[in-house]
């Protein structure tokens, strides 16, 4: 058998070495390099998608478990289930994006290592991938907390003014919630060890595994608070606005689009099924989060006029609906919290790389009052723009259209008043997603963009990719429900939720 | 006389040692007042080794006189230097390091 | 007339038993030490410094070498007074690989300026008629290395002494040539000075604590020996009170020097004002020596005791935990600031002391290794950074060297997050081994706090980053000087070990766990 | 049954204009020559196929003339499941041509219109995406496929309102009217879920054939939920404020999107939901109460505007009330409500067409009261104009007569109330018809000098002239030609109750009112000079200039409120969430500041403070053991 996941998170971490040993006077080459890495990893993972079998009984496929630590139970064990294995291959297409998109954004001159950049980012998906194969507890939290690392670097080195700010925010934010997540790791293997006689770390011998009601309610807290820090939830949100305005688009791509994922993923990869009794428990908590969040970040959105600051906020209202559908306990709400993932990735990327473009010809500038009028002197960023907004408003026929659906509907199935408000949630969406495209792109063009080129080759290709996505998926969701939802209904047999019935076929089922 | 009472000697002066360490400046005094705790320590040993009926405690007393000697070589060599250079042996006065 | 009689009575006179091969590693360096005192005393100053590192290396080398031959011994010899089973050889081991390590910082001397960055002559006068001499004609000194043998023998004994009065005499050992040791920079003597003085006053007033409570404790159990005391301590269970206070004043020595709050204020001024070389050695390895001293003192005579020690220990470990993170925070110089790292660092240590089980003083001996290759490292690369008034310690003079150097600050930046416990580094194995060691004896809230204290930490060990490679460098930047191969040396032991340590820190968590635990 | 024949082309009449749209927006500016073409091609081949369709489907009876498509499965999980999956039944057929015909005319049309600008591609790129979304939203055999449709002729509308971004108030106009059909989305979203949530299916089939199932509060649920969704769509009170902003957009969009088709969505909606509505009383009521009361808004609003456009999309709000209406009276409506809808779309894309034809000849200049005596000048638009203008009025033999008569006709069925105020609407909707007619095309000019109207060329006049054919003749070819309530019968269902009244007293009394509204009109437009500068006017038309204070209320009820909202939250959000994560930081660094006090730097403290640690730590010892 072929050891598909390490082939793939060993291929940009070499190229990320590469890189780096490349000589600093040829940047060009450093650039080439790390795009044809990341090319190379994303076919890799395309070959590997095609041999997965979504039919499969086996939790896990491309299974790999060699001892790493025995002295603690720890082994290096990797597989992925549908989930894994959409949110792997989201991380491998962006990265061959985000290094398009951000060709120009460090050079020599502004003080920074290109190949830095480029390494880190390559260093990002070797762990990226690993964190979303990981199927050893440790070994997930290790590569949780190792991630901050480069991102750190990546906000703190080639960020905005307020980079160290932000990027010690985001670095001690993330540490914090790791911390919390350690000990109940801790906690989980000492009583794993008092059960089982024999500690381990391994996720399928946790799941499943009989525990103390209370101790699982705290166990429980640990992990949850570290993923609702880095997806984030409300109130745990703060560090992503500051973190989100200080990096360069191709920083917060990675950041939010990706990254931030593995606090929904570990929700429903670790949370549920490790902590059923728990997660049931704490679901009405969660749930308000959610909705709260949904709403606040949307509000807090429609008076933002910082640009990337007002994504975050966005982000943190989408990340309300992906934990609202991953804490309803429906299949629908589940499949739809992934699709959910998927598309915030893509239209994350289309905002903030846009965005970009458009901050580039505004000498950086990304305060909303500072543009206007773009429509008209660049047509095809606006129009790109635009896609983006609508990706982002979810806009049926888009893929995030497919995910918010199934959220809402999931939730509804299961709490009508909490589906019906959440619903609410899209108008405010539009609203602020609107002003942000009227207040930017439409009336008279503004004074600091005056003379401003419209949107070059380069940054057209790296646009398009996500554009087609976004509308195939959108169109065709097949692909990433064929392999998600035998994997949800996993999570669901394994907590023990079943979908409310129909009212009426259930009626009909009782007469 | 019971020998309890010098270990309650001995304590009364391992406390006169500590509170000559606390309250003295010179840098001498202090040292001897530190001295004065070892040699407690010793009065300690040697009464416990009287009502415990061993020699143990004798023998401590003399390891302890002899690291007292050693310390004592160590901390006037220092002393002596930092007086050297400062021209005072206070020890209240190197105030370099500090916060 | 009785006493002449006796003395005339033939008391049988036997010979005492002493294991020489288990003790060996101990006679080497104490006999290098002797050796390296006459090649001081003898030979004439210029062939003095080779013939110096030779022993010094030999020694050190033998004897690691021997310890490496008798893995596996678990004796009580010299009629009970040395213990030698796992744990102590474990902690010999490590006292001697850092030992190494801190002689090759020692022996570094292509940094200064002058040649060598200890005083010519300890006793002379700062900015002297003499000492300009001294430096004019380029004497070097060479009297560290009899002082470092002699403070590293006493690191060696005082981990396995299974007897108080043993323990006290190796702690002066130890300590005493490390007081001389901390005054012999050759820039800012001042501070040096300043630094020996109050190591010197306090030390000494830390050990009359420790002495008084071995005589108190030898009043309890008629024996300094450690095990004896644990089994009169079962036998008189009704009468403990003077083993008690005892007790508390042997853990004040024995705290002192692991640099528990409140006996921690002498690590900052010792550490800021030591010759770096010196302070990055002292670090790693008194470290390593006080804990193994304290665990064996509080494991093997006071294990009985548990139940009195640990709510005590709890609140010390919290405050070192808490004190040392927090004040951290606020200092601008990088050796201060390590130094209440330090003391940060032996609050988490102590959770695992705490833990009181095999797991625990696993953990706590896998956590004293990783911080001292870290530590020894950190101050190796201090030690390189200067300008033109000498070592650059001030963070201010840090901005942008990342930027300037990038090895150099990648390889600091992986210390400090060694330090602040990031995954992949050896500090995330070591905090993951004492947390997990903890939460198995139900001390989950000390795990907590040390969650809480390890998140303010990472925030300084952060900021170094951060000024490092966040800012940009400017005029006051330091530059950083080209080492020898000695620090070279020593700083990829250290880095490799920090990372090493992280990745694959299987054969070292089964070399302490196999260490298996404290001979009685 | 499944799609045979030219059945199975049912994907391409939607694929024709997305491909079209596709590649005009792909495309950019090299395909601004040819583009208008291709845009116009594929809109008529659309039709053209639609009209093959329509061949092949009376060729089949009545119960198989619904055909369905499925091409593959869209959405899916465990228990749900939506296809993408197209059904093309009598409804639907109807729905389709009226789109592809009178798009492809107004699509003929605008290039004429939009010659000019620079942009053309863009507008025809946006024109074929409507077309595609609004084909898709009556082709769907989904509620969720249909939502695709919904959103996408929404989006289309967003575009196309805002086509001249570069005005600020074209932006604004075009953001408002998508957030306002969001509402009402959300009503439709909230539908489906309630659905899926009962029947275990969003499709058609399902849904209609459970409905008998489901107890009524849940049906009612369900078709108030589609009400709200139809109110923002077809701007139906309380949602109506979108659609006289929406007037910005060039002409032609508001022709086909603004009157013809898109706003009549709605009424598909609630027509097509037949099954739901006929078990849902109170959900039919309120269905019947929105459409009066936004028939009379409507209508008001139409009368006190002097933009010709806006009082056109008055007009529009207003005859859209009547199909609302009709669709709310059930089984005797639906048809009707269709039946309008399908001679409205043409009058009134007539008429917009006219007074788009008329502001192309007045440069793009709205005001009414700066036209005048146009009719000389304008032959073809003025003849155009009026058979519109007869049209909309109900006037025999004019389409508009036959739909709105049999409307009335059916509310007195109902009950004479809501058939007196049916008939009342229609008085006023001669009114201001009137009021229209005489102050552009009547009267004395009264341009501004710069002004020299004439006529549009044949490429804009030829629509105008074939759309005023069908203006004419389109009610009775559908009546006494078509049967269009046997032909929709079978999918919406039919029945009638004589009423009191016999049909020609019914027929004189609204003729009558109509005439009354007429006289009025004329009387104050058409035989008195208009002054050029408004008066003040009574409070009515005061508070009808401003759109019945509509944007006043939602300012104060829905934005302001979230607004302050949101200011609220963002300074809770740096003060208070963020102040509690700084603060922690701030605290702990202050405590780091005082704490390092301590360290004073005298060993005598430190001496201290390790006697004080010895001291504590013997009494603790003590105290723990007594204790």
């Amino acid at each position: 058998m072929t050891p598909w996941l390490t082939i793939l998170a060993l291929v940009p971490l070499m190229g990320s070495v590469l890189v780096v040993l490349l000589p600093k006077s040829r940047p060009t080459l450093a650039k080439q390099l790390a795009l044809a890495i990341s090319l190379v990893t994303l076919a890799l993972t395309v070959v590997m998608a095609l041999q997965f079998n979504g039919a499969s009984s086996e939790p896990f496929q491309f299974v790999e478990s060699y001892p790493w630590i025995p002295a603690f139970g720890i082994s290096y064990s990797v597989g992925v289930d549908g989930i894994g294995l959409v949110l792997i291959a989201l991380a491998t297409t962006l990265v061959p994006i985000v290094v398009i998109a951000g060709w120009r954004d460090v050079d020599a001159t502004s003080g920074g290592s290109v190949k830095g950049y480029f390494a880190l980012i390559l260093a990002m998906e070797t762990l990226m991938i690993g964190v979303f194969a990981a199927t050893d507890v440790f070994m997930f939290f290790v590569l949780f907390e190792v991630i901050l690392i480069p991102v750190y670097f990546m906000i703190g080195r080639y960020g905005g003014p307020q980079r160290s700010y932000a990027a010690v925010k985001f670095l001690l934010y993330g540490l914090l919630g790791g911390l919390f997540m350690l000990t109940s790791m801790i906690g989980l293997y000492v009583v794993s060890a008092q059960v089982t006689g024999q500690g381990t770390f391994d996720y399928l011998s946790l799941v499943g595994m009989e525990m103390d009601p209370t101790a699982e309610k705290l166990l429980f807290l640990g992990f949850f608070f570290a993923f609702a820090i880095k997806a984030p939830l409300w109130p745990f949100h703060t560090w992503l606005p500051d973190a989100a305005s200080a990096s360069k688009p191709g920083t917060a791509v990675l950041l939010i689009g990706v990254l931030d994922k593995i606090g929904t993923f570990g929700m429903i990869r670790y949370c549920l099924p490790i902590f059923p009794a728990a997660s049931e428990f704490y679901a009405p908590v969660v749930i308000g989060m959610a909705l709260v969040g949904i709403f606040y970040g949307a509000y807090v959105a429609l008076n933002q006029n910082d640009m990337k600051r007002l994504f975050a906020y966005s982000s943190m209202s989408h990340f309300g609906f992906i934990a609202l559908g991953i804490f309803v306990f429906t299949t629908i709400g589940q499949s739809g919290s992934v699709v959910y993932m998927i598309a915030h990735g893509l239209s994350t990327a289309a905002l903030f790389l846009t965005a970009g473009f458009l901050m580039q010809r505004a000498n950086g500038s990304s305060l909303i009052s500072d543009f206007g009028g773009v429509n008209k002197a660049a047509p095809v960023l606006a129009g790109f723009f635009m896609f983006a907004a609508l990706s982002s408003l979810a806009l049926p026929g888009l893929v995030s259209f497919v995910g918010e659906f199934m959220v809402l509907l999931g939730t509804f199935q299961r709490y009508l008043f909490v589906g019906g408000i959440a619903t609410l949630g899209i108008v405010i969406t539009a609203a602020y997603v609107l002003r942000l495209y009227q207040k930017s792109m439409t009336g008279p063009l503004a004074p600091k963009l005056v003379g401003m080129k419209d949107l070059g080759g380069r940054e057209v290709i790296a646009l398009m990719p996500i554009v087609v996505l976004t509308l195939l998926l959108g169109l065709f969701p097949a692909p990433i429900l064929n392999v998600v939802n035998p994997a949800v209904d996993r999570v669901m047999t394994t907590i023990g939720a079943t979908d409310p019935s129909p009212t009426i076929a259930s009626e009909g089922s009782g007469k | 006389m019971n020998p309890a009472n010098y270990i309650i000697l001995s304590a009364i002066l391992f406390s006169l040692g500590a509170i000559g360490v606390l309250v003295r400046r010179n840098a001498i005094i202090v040292f001897m007042s530190v001295e004065l705790m070892l040699n407690a320590a010793n009065l300690a040993f040697v009464a416990f080794a009287r009502m415990n009926g061993n020699l143990d405690g004798q023998v401590a007393a003399f390891f302890v006189m002899v690291v007292a000697a050693a310390e004592v070589v160590v901390g006037l060599a220092i002393i002596v230097t930092i007086f050297r250079s400062r021209r005072s042996a206070s020890i209240d006065e190197p105030n370099l390091l500090k916060y | 007339m009785n006493y002449l009689a006796a003395a005339t009575v033939d008391v049988p006179f036997t010979l005492p038993i002493v294991d020489y091969n288990a003790i060996a590693p101990l006679l080497i360096i104490l006999v290098a030490g002797v050796v390296s005192v006459l090649v001081e005393a003898l030979l004439p100053r210029g062939s003095r410094r080779f013939i110096q590192l030779f022993i010094v290396f030999g020694a050190l080398i033998a004897a690691l070498a021997w310890v490496f031959t008798i893995t596996g011994v678990r004796v009580v010899t010299a009629e009970g007074a040395i213990a030698i089973d796992g744990p102590a050889l474990l902690m010999q081991g490590a006292i001697l690989v850092l030992a190494l390590l801190g002689a090759l910082l020692m022996a570094e001397r292509s940094l200064d300026p002058s040649g060598d960055v200890f005083a010519a002559r300890a006793s002379s006068l700062p900015g002297s008629e003499d000492e300009k001499q001294f430096t004019a004609r380029g004497y070097l000194q060479t009297e560290v290395w009899p002082l470092f043998l002699f403070a590293v023998s006493g690191m060696i004994l005082f981990v396995s002494a299974n007897d108080l009065l043993l323990m006290f005499v190796a702690l002066e050992v130890m300590s005493l040539p490390l007081y001389l040791l901390a005054g012999m920079a050759r820039r800012r003597r001042l501070l040096s000075q300043e630094a020996a003085l109050k190591y010197f006053l306090l030390g000494a007033f830390s050990s009359a604590f420790f002495i008084y409570g071995v005589a108190l404790v030898y009043g309890f159990a008629a024996s300094t020996q450690l095990p004896v005391i644990a089994s009169v301590l079962t036998a008189k269970s009704g009468q403990t009170s003077l083993a008690l206070i005892g007790m508390a004043l042997i853990l004040v020595g024995l705290l002192f020097k692991v640099a528990a709050v409140p006996f921690h204020q002498w690590t900052p001024d010792v550490y800021q004002g030591a010759p770096t070389a010196v302070t990055g050695f002292m670090a790693a390895t008194v470290k390593i020596a006080a804990f193994g001293a304290l665990m064996r003192v509080l494991y093997v005579a006071f294990g009985g005791m548990r139940w009195d020690w640990v709510p005590m220990m709890w609140i010390i470990a919290i405050l070192t935990m808490l004190v040392g993170s927090i004040i951290a925070i606020s200092q601008s110089d990088i050796k201060r600031m390590l130094a209440y790292s330090s003391i940060a660092q032996a609050g988490f240590i102590l959770v695992g002391v705490i833990a009181a089980s095999p797991a625990g003083l696993a953990g706590a001996m896998f956590y004293l290794i990783s911080y001292g290759f870290t530590t020894i490292g950190a101050f190796a690369i201090i030690s390189l950074v200067r300008d033109e008034s000498g070592e650059a310690t001030n963070l201010s003079k840090w901005a942008g060297l990342g930027r300037r150097s990038p090895l150099v600050g990648s390889v600091f930046a992986l210390f400090m997050l060694g330090l602040a416990g990031i995954p992949l580094t050896s500090g995330f194995i070591g905090k993951f081994s004492v947390f997990a060691a903890a939460i198995a004896s139900g001390d989950t809230w000390l795990v907590i706090v040390g969650v809480l204290a390890s998140a303010i930490a990472a925030f300084f060990y952060v900021r170094v980053i951060v000024v490092m490679f966040f800012t940009e460098p400017g005029p006051q930047t330091a530059s950083v000087v080209v080492p020898s191969a000695f620090t070279t040396i020593a700083l990829a032991a250290g880095a490799t070990v920090t990372l090493v340590l992280g990745i694959l820190p299987q054969p070292i968590l089964e070399l302490v766990s196999n260490a298996g635990l404290f001979i009685r | 049954m499944p799609a045979s024949g030219v059945f199975s082309l049912i994907w391409l009449l939607i694929a024709l204009p997305l491909f079209g749209a596709a590649v005009l927006l792909l495309g950019g500016r090299r395909t601004n020559s040819w583009g208008p073409y291709l845009g116009v091609l594929t809109v008529v081949g659309s039709a053209v196929l639609a009209v093959l369709m329509l061949v092949a489907m009376m060729g089949h009876s009545a119960e198989e003339r619904s055909v369905g498509q499925s091409l593959f499965t869209w959405v899916f999980a465990d228990g749900f499941q939506a296809d993408m999956a197209f059904q093309l039944d009598q409804l639907s057929m109807v729905f389709v041509l009226l789109i592809t015909i009178v798009g492809s005319l107004i699509h003929i049309y605008s290039i004429g219109y939009m010659s000019h600008d620079a942009d053309k591609r863009k507008f025809f790129g946006y024109l074929n995406l409507f077309v595609a979304a609004m084909l898709l939203l009556v082709l769907a055999n989904n509620y969720l496929l249909l939502y695709v449709g919904w959103e996408g002729v929404g989006l289309a509308s967003y575009l196309l309102i805002g086509f001249w971004q570069i005005k600020p108030t074209a932006a604004a106009a075009a953001k408002k009217a998508f957030i306002i059909n969001r509402v009402g989305d959300v009503g439709l979203s909230l539908a489906i879920m309630v659905m899926f949530v009962t029947f275990g299916s969003v499709s058609f089939g399902d849904v209609f054939s459970q409905a008998g199932e489901a107890n009524e509060g849940t049906l009612t649920a369900i078709g108030l939920l589609l009400l709200l969704a139809a109110c923002g769509k077809s701007a139906q009170f309380p949602l109506q404020a979108w659609l006289l902003d929406a007037m910005e957009g060039p002409t032609p969009v508001s022709a086909l999107i603004h009157a013809a088709t898109m706003v009549t969505a709605g009424v598909y909606l609630i027509v097509r939901s037949n099954a739901v509505f006929d078990r849902a009383v109170w959900a039919a009521g309120a269905v019947v109460l929105i459409g009066l009361i936004t028939i009379f808004m409507g209508a008001i609003i139409g009368s006190a505007k002097d933009d010709i456009k806006k009082s056109l999309a008055g007009s529009t709000m207003s005859q859209i009330g009547y199909m609302i209406f009709a669709a709310g009276l059930g089984p005797i409506g639906y048809v009707f409500a269709i039946f309008h809808l399908l001679t409205h779309g043409v009058f009134k894309a007539g008429l917009f067409l006219g007074a788009g034809s008329v502001m192309h000849g007045m440069k793009d200049n709205v005001n009414m009261r700066r036209y005048g005596a146009l009719r000389g000048l304008m032959i073809i638009t003025f003849v155009t104009f009026m058979a519109g203008y007869l049209a909309i009025m109900g006037i025999p033999p004019f389409s508009g007569f036959w739909s709105k008569d049999e409307i009335i006709h059916a509310a007195f069925e109902r009950s004479w109330v809501i058939g007196a105020a049916a008939i009342l609407g229609a008085g006023i909707t001669g009114f201001y018809m009137t009021r229209m007619i005489a102050m552009t095309f009547f009267g004395k000019a009264r341009w501004e000098d710069d002004v020299h109207p004439h006529e549009s060329p044949a490429v804009m006049t030829i629509p105008l002239v074939i759309l005023a054919i069908g203006s004419t003749f389109l009610g009775m070819a559908l009546l006494f030609w078509g049967n269009i309530e046997t032909w929709l019968e079978p999918v919406v269902g039919f029945a009638s109750n004589p009423t009191q009244l016999s049909s020609t007293t019914l027929l004189a009394i609204t003729l009558v009112v109509v005439l009354i509204g007429v006289f009025i009109g004329w009387r104050q437009y058409g035989s008195k000079p208009v002054p050029v500068d408004a008066p003040s006017g009574n409070w009515l038309t005061r508070a009808a200039r401003r759109d019945l204070y509509g944007d006043l209320v939602n300012e104060v009820v829905v934005v302001r409120p979230s607004f302050t909202l949101a200011r609220w939250l963002t300074w809770f959000d740096s003060s208070w969430i963020d102040g509690f994560v700084n603060g922690s930081a701030a605290f702990v660094g202050g405590a780091s500041g005082r704490l390092r006090r301590t360290q004073s730097g005298f060993a005598r403290s430190y001496a201290l403070s390790m006697l004080g640690g010895a001291v504590l730590i013997v009494a603790a010892l003590v105290l723990v053991r007594l204790s």
